[in-house]
């Protein structure tokens, strides 16, 4: 390419500004690969430039944190002996291209995110936006994405166990697909990606180096869809990563052994930015300097240069920080595994600079003897990016949209409204293998996953995990503040329901392109509620992932903060209820049953209103202290079933997205036994969405009633459990079958229309 | 004690599964790695769940060739008790230890969910303990589990008891509802439903324990 | 006219290719020497209806395209097999 | 000598084709018609070594009869693609 010398650096997706802060670092001008590894390690994907100042905000201690946000993933302490590690991050646009490869490497990132920790992954939940499935464009990326994520979670063999699905028209031009990770370890096995101890070797584990995704974390992460249809222009276009489910699944076995063994000092996962930001990072927390020797990278094609073997994106590498008197015995554990390790980095002395600090050098060599090609500070690529305080608007076009209330919509056919709002994701959720490891206690499906808490080599212990993925772009979009502080609680309500207490959370946060005020001011909005909840329930935010520039033709997706909450359980022994009632059980509505302020029963952003086209309106506060109080005392009810002891609740759900009505119509569903509840005090309650209220059937509804009077819970009767169709005062009237064919048909009848 | 071992391919994911089930049941289960030449000792051997060698190419197609299968060949031939669980099964058919093939499922998906099952021959290893007519509930967890063989093979298969348990609804495409066969002499047997995932009511059954009880209760040999 | 048409769908030259990776391999232990590069791909054969060999061809093509291949990872070529009688 | 050896997969017939069968159902509402018979299959390309032409063929179609197919359910023929320099 011939481009004037002093314009590469905008080629590469730096500005004016950053160009000079690197000559400013090196006291020189860089050359074109030291350039290179700044544009791939200062874009917004690697650097979190435009984030994170706001995310100091965000509450990240605890007594069971063990690792917070900073590290490949989040570690709390469970108990028992053993820790677990959890980390959500994006795969948006290389799965808007190559659906299939884009989510089955999403996937494969983020195990690696995990097991760098030290952890074995247990299980996989994977959050998904798409456009309108009318769209045949939107239908072929769910089928691509979810075969994805089928095709590589089964092969590599860790159970995907929930996720979420939404469908919007915001998303056409530009899905989501976020998985998150959870793994445990024995709390002892915890090690960081920390290089260490000069003269010691940086061992690099996995597949050969290919020019996969060269400046795709620069190039795809960082910038919008140009094209109407989500397309990328041709010249913007990279190759796209291919995964290869089979290698990670050695390098998922030989990593763990070399850890079992002692034998690894730190460990670090090749992804965005591949080689220069593992080799930078490590070299960087461990204050130490890291020679490179490029030359020694195995590489899948011939002729491949410096820049791209060090920024190149290839799937399924690690690299493991070891003592040379370690490497015969690595070599021979990861031969078993047919795992491939070669020694590419020396650990070496830092340089000490004119001030007399410490400066570790990252020296990309040509032969570990041969030419220096690139040295920089290794902290100035991995921590010390600019950071930027982008302008913030709340747009004023938001108060039109506040105003549009949709309580006055005309109410319709609300049997029909009711059928159209239940989706039952089961034709995901089948793709996926949700029950490998012995330990689904609830698979997907239900409020919140639960797990056993075991798996190999962990200690014996008789504790659960409870998982639960949640977002809602239409509270969001109204008010991005109290919306994902509404999502938190949502999500705490959640893992409730099988009977878990939030111990804390991880979040990616998809917005669109931040050089719009609006999407800053929403961004930092999102932060603030999230971090005004998780204060409220005492709950640390461990980990998380920014995703920005998700915008198509110019116009940005509903800001999408998605949440990942990792719930625990003392003692489980047998499952919590679930939504299995049976006929002649009492059904009670539990919690504060009205909102607070204006409207007791709001309907702005309920998928009842989205549905009719109405996407205005305002979201109500909810009493915290309620919440908390309702929250605690189901907790107590089914954690007790789950210890083992008797009890007359039956089944439990909690009341999210279709308001009541879908809550009781997905409990029919699955229990094929009707119900008759009596009038709702008004018709917006069928369908106002909002959290901290749960459906429970008991089979003794004197003495619950006397056990959340004495937890001082609010709760009142809604009829009781039986018959063949549920009824819902002269509002609802629906056959069991309707209802459960309905939602179990919607998917995939949506799927299948031909177009 | 009931010694078995459990087969280890690059990228079988069921192996700690499968050892927990017959463990539970008081056998001493052992994992063996695929390069093993040698199974004397034990007494059953598990070809486990998963995706040996990624499934690339097809289900099977390169673990057969991996340097345990003579091993299992030799040890199926001297009467020992031989079970492929899913993945295991797809291998003992590419290995011509069973009849028959296993295709991709006829809806193109992968599919995890429970299924019912039926025990149609108590002729096998697997199966002793069972009830004819019995219904079992097993999760199925597979891409791969249409069982396909010709005409001639399906009536030999009918008429010797060699189909051992069939799906009273059928998920996949498999000819005949088979969901699980046995050979001629009922000690090799495969099946694509997963027992070892079902034997304990807190993760949904605990029909699987009946099978896997046949399996590793001390036998003669055949 | 009726045409046998066979497309190949190979993944683009530099994308990863796991599948024929790992069959390459396994070669050496089943006593094949002397086969490299071995690249995983799909193959598709269909009836056309056509005008003439060129329509056939370009027909497939534009399905290959649309239908059995992303352009981003892959590459369709559709060739004649032979000509049905029609 | 290298030759550039395609082998192509096929199901054997009577055996069941699902692939083939939907991608035929998705054609008319593609805007493709007069599309019949779709019949999905495998294709492998490879480098073989070898003296000549046929000696080349002949260890191809013995590695696509031990390996590449599975002759319960599929039929694999070579051919050459075309001759590289050696
Ligand atoms: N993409 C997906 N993958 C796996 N499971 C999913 C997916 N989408 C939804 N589910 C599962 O379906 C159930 C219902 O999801 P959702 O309606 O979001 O629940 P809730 O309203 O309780 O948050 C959950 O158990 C969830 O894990
Ligand atoms: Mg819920």
């Amino acid at each position: 390419m011939n481009r004037p010398p002093q314009s590469l650096h905008r080629a590469l997706g730096l500005s004016d500004d950053e160009f000079a802060q690197i000559e400013a670092v090196l006291g020189r001008e860089p050359n074109d690969l030291e350039l290179a590894l700044y544009g791939v390690m200062w874009s917004e994907h690697c650097s979190y430039k435009s984030s994170r100042l706001h995310l100091r905000r965000l509450p990240t201690t605890g007594e069971h944190v063990l690792v917070g946000p900073g590290e490949n993933a989040g570690v709390i302490d469970a108990g028992d002996g053993i820790a677990v590690a959890i980390r959500i991050e994006s795969h948006n646009h290389p799965s808007a291209i190559e659906p299939y490869q884009g989510a089955a490497t999403g996937v494969g990132g983020i195990l690696r995110d995990v097991f760098t920790m030290g952890a074995r992954p247990l299980a996989v939940m994977d959050p998904l936006f798409f456009g309108e499935l009318s769209d045949a464009r939107q239908r072929w990326l769910v089928e691509g994405v979810v075969s994805g994520i089928s095709g590589y979670g089964n092969s590599v063999g860790v159970p995907t166990i929930g996720g979420e699905l939404t469908f919007d028209e915001c998303y056409s031009g530009n899905p989501l697909v976020n998985v998150l990770c959870v793994g445990a370890l024995p709390t002892e096995r915890l090690v960081l990606g920390i290089a260490s101890g000069v003269g010691n070797l940086a061992v690099l584990l996995g597949s050969r180096t290919g020019r996969d995704g060269i400046g795709g974390v620069s190039v795809l992460a960082s910038a919008g869809f140009s094209g109407e249809e989500g397309a990328l222009d041709d010249a913007k276009r990279p190759s796209v990563q291919v995964g290869d489910p089979y290698e990670e699944k050695r390098l998922i076995e030989a990593c763990l052994e070399l850890l079992d063994r002692g034998y690894v000092l730190g460990i670090q996962d090749l992804g965005g930015a591949g080689l220069v930001c593992a080799t930078s990072e490590t070299a960087a927390r461990g204050g130490v300097g890291m020679d490179v020797d490029v030359t020694a990278v195995p590489q899948r094609e011939p002729g491949m240069v410096p820049y791209e073997i060090m920024t190149s994106e290839s799937q399924e590498r690690m690299l493991a920080i070891i003592t040379p008197e370690n490497l015969e015995a690595v070599r021979e554990v990861c031969e078993r595994w047919e795992v491939r390790a070669t020694v590419v980095g020396h650990v070496v002395e830092p340089l000490i600079d004119d001030d007399g600090n410490e400066v570790g050098m990252l020296r990309i060599r040509d032969g570990f003897d041969g030419e220096v090609l690139a040295e920089v500070p290794a902290r100035s690529l991995a921590d010390e990016a600019p950071l930027y305080d982008r302008t913030r608007e709340r747009p004023s076009s938001l108060d039109a949209v506040l105003d549009d209330d949709p309580s006055n919509e005309p109410v319709g056919s609300t049997n029909e409204d009711l059928l159209s709002l239940l989706v039952d994701p089961g034709w995901v959720y089948r793709q996926y293998d949700s029950q490998l490891f012995l330990n689904t206690v609830v698979g997907p499906g239900r409020d919140a996953a639960l797990l056993r808490l075991a798996g190999p080599g962990l200690p014996v212990s008789t504790r659960g995990i409870a998982l639960s993925t949640d977002s809602n772009p239409r509270w969001c979009a109204l008010d991005p503040r109290l919306g994902t502080a509404l999502t938190i609680y949502e999500s705490v309500a959640n893992l409730a329901c099988v009977g878990a207490t939030a111990k804390a959370v991880v979040n990616c946060l998809n917005f669109g392109n931040p050089e719009h005020p609006s999407v800053m001011w929403q961004l930092s909005e999102a932060i603030d509620g999230m971090a005004d909840a998780c204060s409220a329930l005492g709950l640390p935010v461990i980990g998380g992932n920014v995703s920005l520039y998700n915008e198509s033709g110019g116009v940005d997706i509903d800001p999408t903060p998605v949440v990942g909450l990792l719930g625990v359980l003392d003692h489980l022994v047998a499952p919590p209820p679930g939504w299995n009632w049976r006929a002649g059980d009492a059904l009670v509505l539990v919690g504060v049953r009205r909102a607070v302020g204006e409207r007791s029963f709001p309907l702005g952003g309920s998928r009842w209103a989205t549905r009719r086209g109405r996407r205005g309106g305002r979201l109500s506060e909810i009493e915290v202290s309620t919440l908390r109080a309702t929250i605690d005392f189901v907790v107590g009810e089914v954690a007790g079933i789950c210890a083992g002891m008797a009890s007359d609740v039956t089944a439990v759900h909690d009341v999210s997205g279709g308001g009541i009505a879908a809550a009781l119509a997905e409990m029919v569903a699955v229990t094929s036994v009707g119900a008759q509840v009596a009038e709702l005090d008004d018709f917006a309650e069928l369908f106002s969405e909002f959290p901290g209220r749960f459906i429970v059937a008991t089979g003794d509804l004197d003495a619950f009633a006397t056990r959340a009077a004495a937890a001082g819970v609010p709760m009142v009767s809604l009829g009781t459990c039986g018959g063949e169709r549920l009824v819902i005062g002269s509002t609802v009237d629906l056959s069991v079958d309707d209802i459960a064919a309905t939602r179990r048909g919607a998917l995939e009848a949506a799927l299948s229309a031909l177009s | 004690m009931t010694r078995i071992a459990v087969v280890v391919f690059p990228g079988s994911n069921c192996e700690y599964d499968a050892l927990t089930g017959v463990e539970s049941l008081g056998a001493d289960a052992e994992l063996v790695w695929h390069s093993t030449k040698d199974l004397s000792g034990f007494d059953g051997v598990i070809l486990p769940g998963g995706f040996a060698h990624g499934d690339y190419l097809r289900p099977g197609a390169l673990a057969r060739f991996s340097p345990v299968m003579d091993a299992v060949a030799r040890f199926a031939e001297d009467g020992g008790a031989v079970l492929g669980i899913c993945n295991g099964f797809q291998v003992l058919t590419e290995a011509g230890l069973l009849p028959g093939a296993l295709q991709k499922n006829a809806g193109l998906k992968f599919l995890c969910q429970p299924t019912t099952l039926t025990v149609t021959s108590t002729d096998s290893i697997l199966t002793a303990n069972a009830t004819l007519g019995q219904e079992l509930v097993i999760p199925i967890n597979h891409f791969s589990g249409a069982y396909v063989c010709d005409d001639e093979t399906l009536a030999r298969l009918e008429g010797s008891g060699q189909i051992i348990l069939r799906y009273v609804e059928n998920p996949n495409g498999s000819r005949g509802n088979i969901a699980g066969l046995a050979n001629e002499r009922g000690n090799v047997v495969g099946l694509m439903p997963h027992p070892e995932r079902a034997m304990s009511t807190l993760l949904g059954s605990a029909d699987g324990r009946v099978l896997l009880e046949s399996f590793v209760a001390p036998r003669v040999r055949a | 006219m009726n045409f046998l048409v066979v497309v190949e769908v190979t993944l683009r030259r530099g994308i990863a290719d796991p599948e024929g990776a790992t069959i390459e391999r396994a070669l050496p232990a089943l006593g094949f020497s002397g086969v490299s590069n071995v690249q995983a791909g799909k193959s598709f054969r269909m009836n056309v209806e056509a005008e003439n060999e060129d329509a056939a061809l370009d027909k497939a093509t534009a399905l290959a395209e649309r239908l059995l291949s992303n352009p981003v990872i892959e590459d369709a070529v559709a060739r004649l097999a032979e000509v049905h009688a029609t």
